[in-house]
């Protein structure tokens, strides 16, 4: 099985979803002969042509509208944002038109895009590149917010969402998008979009995150063990809908619950997480949920982003207060 | 303007399009569909059925039976004009107050009550299935009509995307974006500003500084044409020519029509506040029934008798529509659940059963 | 003192704002001789000129761009979007410039703007005129997000969030634009935009709410009353920044919670006061806090809106179940 | 095209602007103020000084000192013909790429690379304290420009803004809206639009099919201009008329300047994945520095000393402009803080005080 790292996996992915369905169109910024800023979608206008991997103008809102249209007409479009910061012009079509299309006409009329853009600082990127705003889009029903945390889970996680009828907001961790290899296989498996991957088991308690970060909360969950305390770490991947059961199980379970996300605190989307647990697991709590996650700040410039994402040591020490706690 | 003394490097022209003066005398030779008399009954037909739709829907309203609605006095010659240019294949993108459009398409009265009437499955529509629902957020389905043109370029079918919005949509960026990505690519899709001078309370020169709407397209590189929204005969010839172009690959168009929105904005608005009395009654003598059936009547196509029975004819089909309407089936609480998603993820389910069980009231 | 209703108290805090700073401009569709679609702005282009009071073309996006510009000119524009399901093209304008303009140049400009805009269902409206999407908002970083709940919290909250330095979302909750009066003295004074207020107060359960639904929180509040139950109700009023203190006052007496908002369950806002009790209030807590919200699904129109938002009934049952707990 | 017996109602035209051919020739009379050598001089220098700034910031880039960096070659012309014809009470919208307008304006150098070396600190500058930090939102600052505009009008200042954006930006709804509200309220307000032909990887036929980018003004109702962006004479003199028909409440007007990226996009970029070599090559002989330095040496005002002395001056000047930046102070992580809202809400202190305990760490 081939060494690929995330990006790749999402290339792979995309091509393989092309080969498949001749109806998979690609469109947005310099995804043509460039093959997108991160080079996603390299080699595929050569290998599929520019009408069905369009360079559109630099708009937005376009690239999300266009989506609606397409999708409307039987294609399966794959949008790309070129960073997560430029995704509001977009907000519009998500909320107002993609996400309800099947319900305003009853069925009459489906959206299955994909809208992808990658997620999260850490990379040193200007101004208004480093987004984490994933909690805005899984509050919208009709939505599927999904992100990968592995080049596997990449790779299968897209293949889902294109083949999903139903419209699905990607986001890809950048910062990991060549962090680490891991085996894929491109076998054309999809995973599903409505489980949690538990990727470390354990009894102490439970870790949950999701996107770049979860590598953190790995290295977190290593450093733990080695002090004697066994995390169970929740790679959450589907935001919207999101696994409830899997959540529940593990905070029954350990008892513990320490939630890890980069976005800022408030309204974030472990709040969400946090209040499920609140609500149906709160017999089970030995200890409070916390929350590790970006400030309440807007995320700063490479200089100081190092300090705003969540660190292992962060990690650990809300873990090992929430072990304490009795 | 800028120095005259400089090259000029490109130059461009609005042109517009009429055949029919108001009192229904011929400006110029009509196009050739013209001469066909059964064609310009139904027109006629189509016009005069949607005012006696819109007119009965607002009274709907008035007494508690139909929500918030946008009816489209004055302004029936652009959506019959339109409506009859297109064919069943091609893909309508209308906005809320489309009502004669969707008429014509196939879409029965009372799916459009439903819809108003608050309930989703008005949206269902016996027009072709591939039609968008109403616009409501003004402008957005510009750029879903270039998608959907876009999607019928790539699979070389000869069908036409038709978006339809107002003069107030055209500030919209999304009207821009559309356009100007329709221009790149040479687009199947046709667009229309239905120009009737009015966003709610909103005059055209405070919505733009443009001399016409049509002179938008020139921004994103092809042609925009003005055209008489009152002459349905030269909506109806524009409309034809903007298709066939788009068709047989030739790119898109913009059609500026001009009309005047002879009602309030909707049942909810009072144009009385914003509008002077005045200029609604000039403008009452331009409206695109009369004049045609001046003409019809100077072609001794059209009589009083003809005119009654029609009238008859319509109330009939309105009447036996608004009966259908009220007769609708309430829509059970836990259905909001069933279109969501094309399958109901199980995290749902609870909230579903939860509306069925009536343990929400 | 006079009668008002909460869309007569906003007009008159306008007027007010108008009168006593010639900075201040409002701007918006139809805001001028029409007076708003609900009248929030009539009287005011008579009285301050079509320079003040700017008919705005149809263009949402400009109105927050415009905002943004005049704000760090030192004007200090109200921007009125005429529903809440058509604030989406403004979200970039929020997040991406007003809400950091100030963090972006280290405080060399700033953007003292506020953006009305009616929120919430109920009024029989069509679609896309029943938006509670206060959460995506209430999730940025440097803004404000402010929600009255009565004629008095109108006058006093607007008439702050106009002077107050920074960007507001200012959200009215048109259900109950004209459904009672109450009395507003146009003394000027404005009311803090940090607190939370408590509108009842009672030691056996704690409701917390804002907007519309305040109303029916009340309504049930004073069943329970008559069922035994004392409830205290709290209107977050401010969603962003959040009063956490009187919440977790509250809820470390009473030690149970109920949260009603008419948005959205998942990822609402009710999800991050959740999650403030799991993590600092939970030694307290005798039962799990429920959230009483509108579904996660589209908002149907009118014929089934008001299944949709919550009831009497249903709050009235989720309190009664967090007090029958043990 | 619509058909050509109908009746003209709007025509417009785009005019150029040169003076100076790639090799310095001049091609019509100059304007006035080229007649004034020193001005010449300064003009030359300013875009010497950002040309060599802008090449030691990509080395920084590469050697690790410097975060992503945009540099303007080939493009000094637009900046410092733009940034000269603007009074420092004006308020500048800038794109990313426009070192050279600010550095025209006042911005420190020291404070462009703590910007790009990713410290918000670099954007206190020493320009005018009203100017717009750099956009990087493509085209967002458009709508804001205008907003600028208005209180200028509001106000009875004799003040301009002026906006400047890519071709890219062009196709972005925010510069349409933002355009068209000029055009409404005649504001004062100058739109530049630096076409570069390419937008990172995308040419500007992909971008949008109108023939000129200058004529998306007659979409919002005023003239648009294009001038040689390669010749600085030229847009002096087009941004000098242009601010002064703003300033003297004339309205808005958009400049398109035809110009050529001659670098990467970014140093995040390889222009040769996308771009022939020889395009660019081609594009060298019409770059603005040499082209402005043979008119000053057929002038005799210019010669090999002055050049060498002049980049000795602008390498010493960056030198130690360089020193300071790498000598900037560490930003204190709980700073992230300060300047979120005018004063920090209460409910966050903890989390200031954990950055500021290290407890973060
Ligand atoms: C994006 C958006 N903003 C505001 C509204 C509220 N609204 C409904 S219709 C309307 C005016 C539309 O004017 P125009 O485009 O000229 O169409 P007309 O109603 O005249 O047919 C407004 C402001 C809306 N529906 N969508
Ligand atoms: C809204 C938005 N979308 C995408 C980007 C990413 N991006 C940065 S520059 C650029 C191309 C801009 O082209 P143009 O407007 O021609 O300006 P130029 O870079 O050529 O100066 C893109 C796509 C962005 N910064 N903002
Ligand atoms: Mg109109
Ligand atoms: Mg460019």
């Amino acid at each position: 099985m081939p060494e690929l790292t995330l990006i790749e996996a999402i290339n792979l992915a995309l091509a393989r979803a092309m080969q498949e369905d001749a109806n998979v169109v690609v469109l947005g910024e310099d995804v043509g002969i460039n093959g997108g800023v991160f080079r996603a979608t390299v080699g595929l206008q050569q290998r599929f042509g520019a009408e069905r991997v369009i360079d559109t103008p630099l708009a937005e809102l376009l690239i999300s509208g266009l989506c609606v249209g397409m999708a409307a007409q039987g294609l399966k479009p794959v949008g790309e944002i070129q960073f997560m910061g430029f995704i509001y012009p977009c907000i519009d079509q998500l909320v107002n038109h993609a996400s309800r299309l099947r319900n305003r006409t009853q069925g009459r009329l489906s959206c299955p895009m994909v809208l992808r853009t990658p997620h999260g600082g850490g990379i040193r990127a200007p101004e208004h590149h480093s987004e984490s705003t994933e909690a805005m889009l899984a509050h919208i029903p009709g939505l599927r917010v999904v992100m990968p945390s592995s080049p596997e889970r990449a790779y299968g996680l897209l293949l889902a969402s294109i083949r999903d009828p139903d419209p699905v907001v990607f986001l890809e961790p950048t910062r990991i998008y060549r962090a680490a290899k891991g085996q894929v296989e491109d076998n054309g498996e999809a995973l599903p979009l409505d489980i949690a991957f538990v990727l470390r088991q354990g009894h102490d308690v439970t870790l949950i995150s999701w996107g770049a970060v979860v590598k953190e909360t790995l290295a977190a969950a290593a450093e733990l063990a080695g002090q004697g305390i066994e995390a169970e770490v929740i790679d959450l991947a589907t935001l919207k809908p999101y696994d409830e059961e899997t959540v529940l199980a593990s905070v029954t379970k350990t008892g513990r619950c320490v939630i890890v996300h980069e976005a800022a605190r408030t309204g974030g989307f472990g709040a969400e997480i946090a209040a499920l647990i609140a609500e149906r697991g709160l017999t089970s709590l030995l200890a409070p949920v916390a929350r590790v996650t970006g400030y309440d700040t807007i995320m700063p410039l490479p200089r100081l982003e190092q300090r705003y994402i969540p660190s292992v040591p962060r990690i650990v020490a809300a873990t090992r207060k929430a072990c304490e706690f009795a | 303007m800028a120095d005259e003394g400089l090259p000029v490097v490109a130059r461009f022209e609005v042109r517009q399009r009429s055949y029919l003066a108001p009192d229904g005398t011929v400006l110029r030779p009509l196009p050739d569909f013209a001469s066909d008399i059964p064609k310009l009954l139904a027109l006629y037909r189509g016009m005069v059925l949607t005012r006696a739709f819109d007119l009965k829907a607002v009274s709907l309203q008035r007494t508690g039976r139909l929500g918030t609605y946008a009816v489209s006095l004055g302004q029936e010659a652009v959506a019959v004009g339109i409506a009859s240019a297109m064919r069943q294949e091609d893909v309508l993108l209308p906005s809320y107050r489309d009502n004669g459009t969707l008429l014509w398409r196939g879409t029965k009265m009372e799916e459009i009550l439903l819809f108003w009437g608050g309930d989703e499955r008005g949206n269902l529509s016996s027009g072709p299935a591939h039609d968008f629902p109403y616009c409501i957020p003004v402008g957005s389905q510009a750029p879903q009509a270039a998608g959907v043109a876009y999607a019928f370029k790539l699979r070389k079918e000869p069908r036409v995307a038709v978006c339809l919005f107002g003069d107030g949509a055209t500030s919209k960026g999304d009207v821009w974006e559309a356009m100007n990505f329709a221009g790149v690519h040479k687009l199947p899709v046709v667009f229309v500003a239905n120009n009737n001078q009015w966003a709610i309370s909103v005059p055209l020169q405070l919505q733009t500084a443009s001399q016409t709407l049509a002179q938008k397209a020139i921004a994103a590189g092809f042609t925009g044409e003005q055209v008489d929204g009152n002459d349905v005969i030269a909506v109806r010839a524009a409309a034809e020519e903007a298709i066939a172009q788009a068709r047989a690959g030739g790119g898109p168009r913009l059609i500026e029509a001009l009309t005047y929105r002879l009602s309030d904005h909707t049942t909810a608005d009072d144009a009385a506040r914003y509008r002077p009395p005045e200029e609604v009654q000039t403008r009452w003598k331009e409206e695109p029934i009369a004049r045609l059936r001046a003409y019809l009547v100077s072609q001794k196509a059209w009589g009083k008798a003809q005119e009654e029975e029609l009238a008859a004819e319509c109330q009939k089909e309105i009447e036996a529509a608004i009966e259908r309407y009220l007769a609708s089936s309430p829509r059970a609480p836990e259905t909001m659940f069933d279109h969501l998603y094309a399958e109901l993820p199980r995290t749902y389910a609870s909230q579903r059963a939860q509306l069925s069980g009536g343990s929400d009231a």
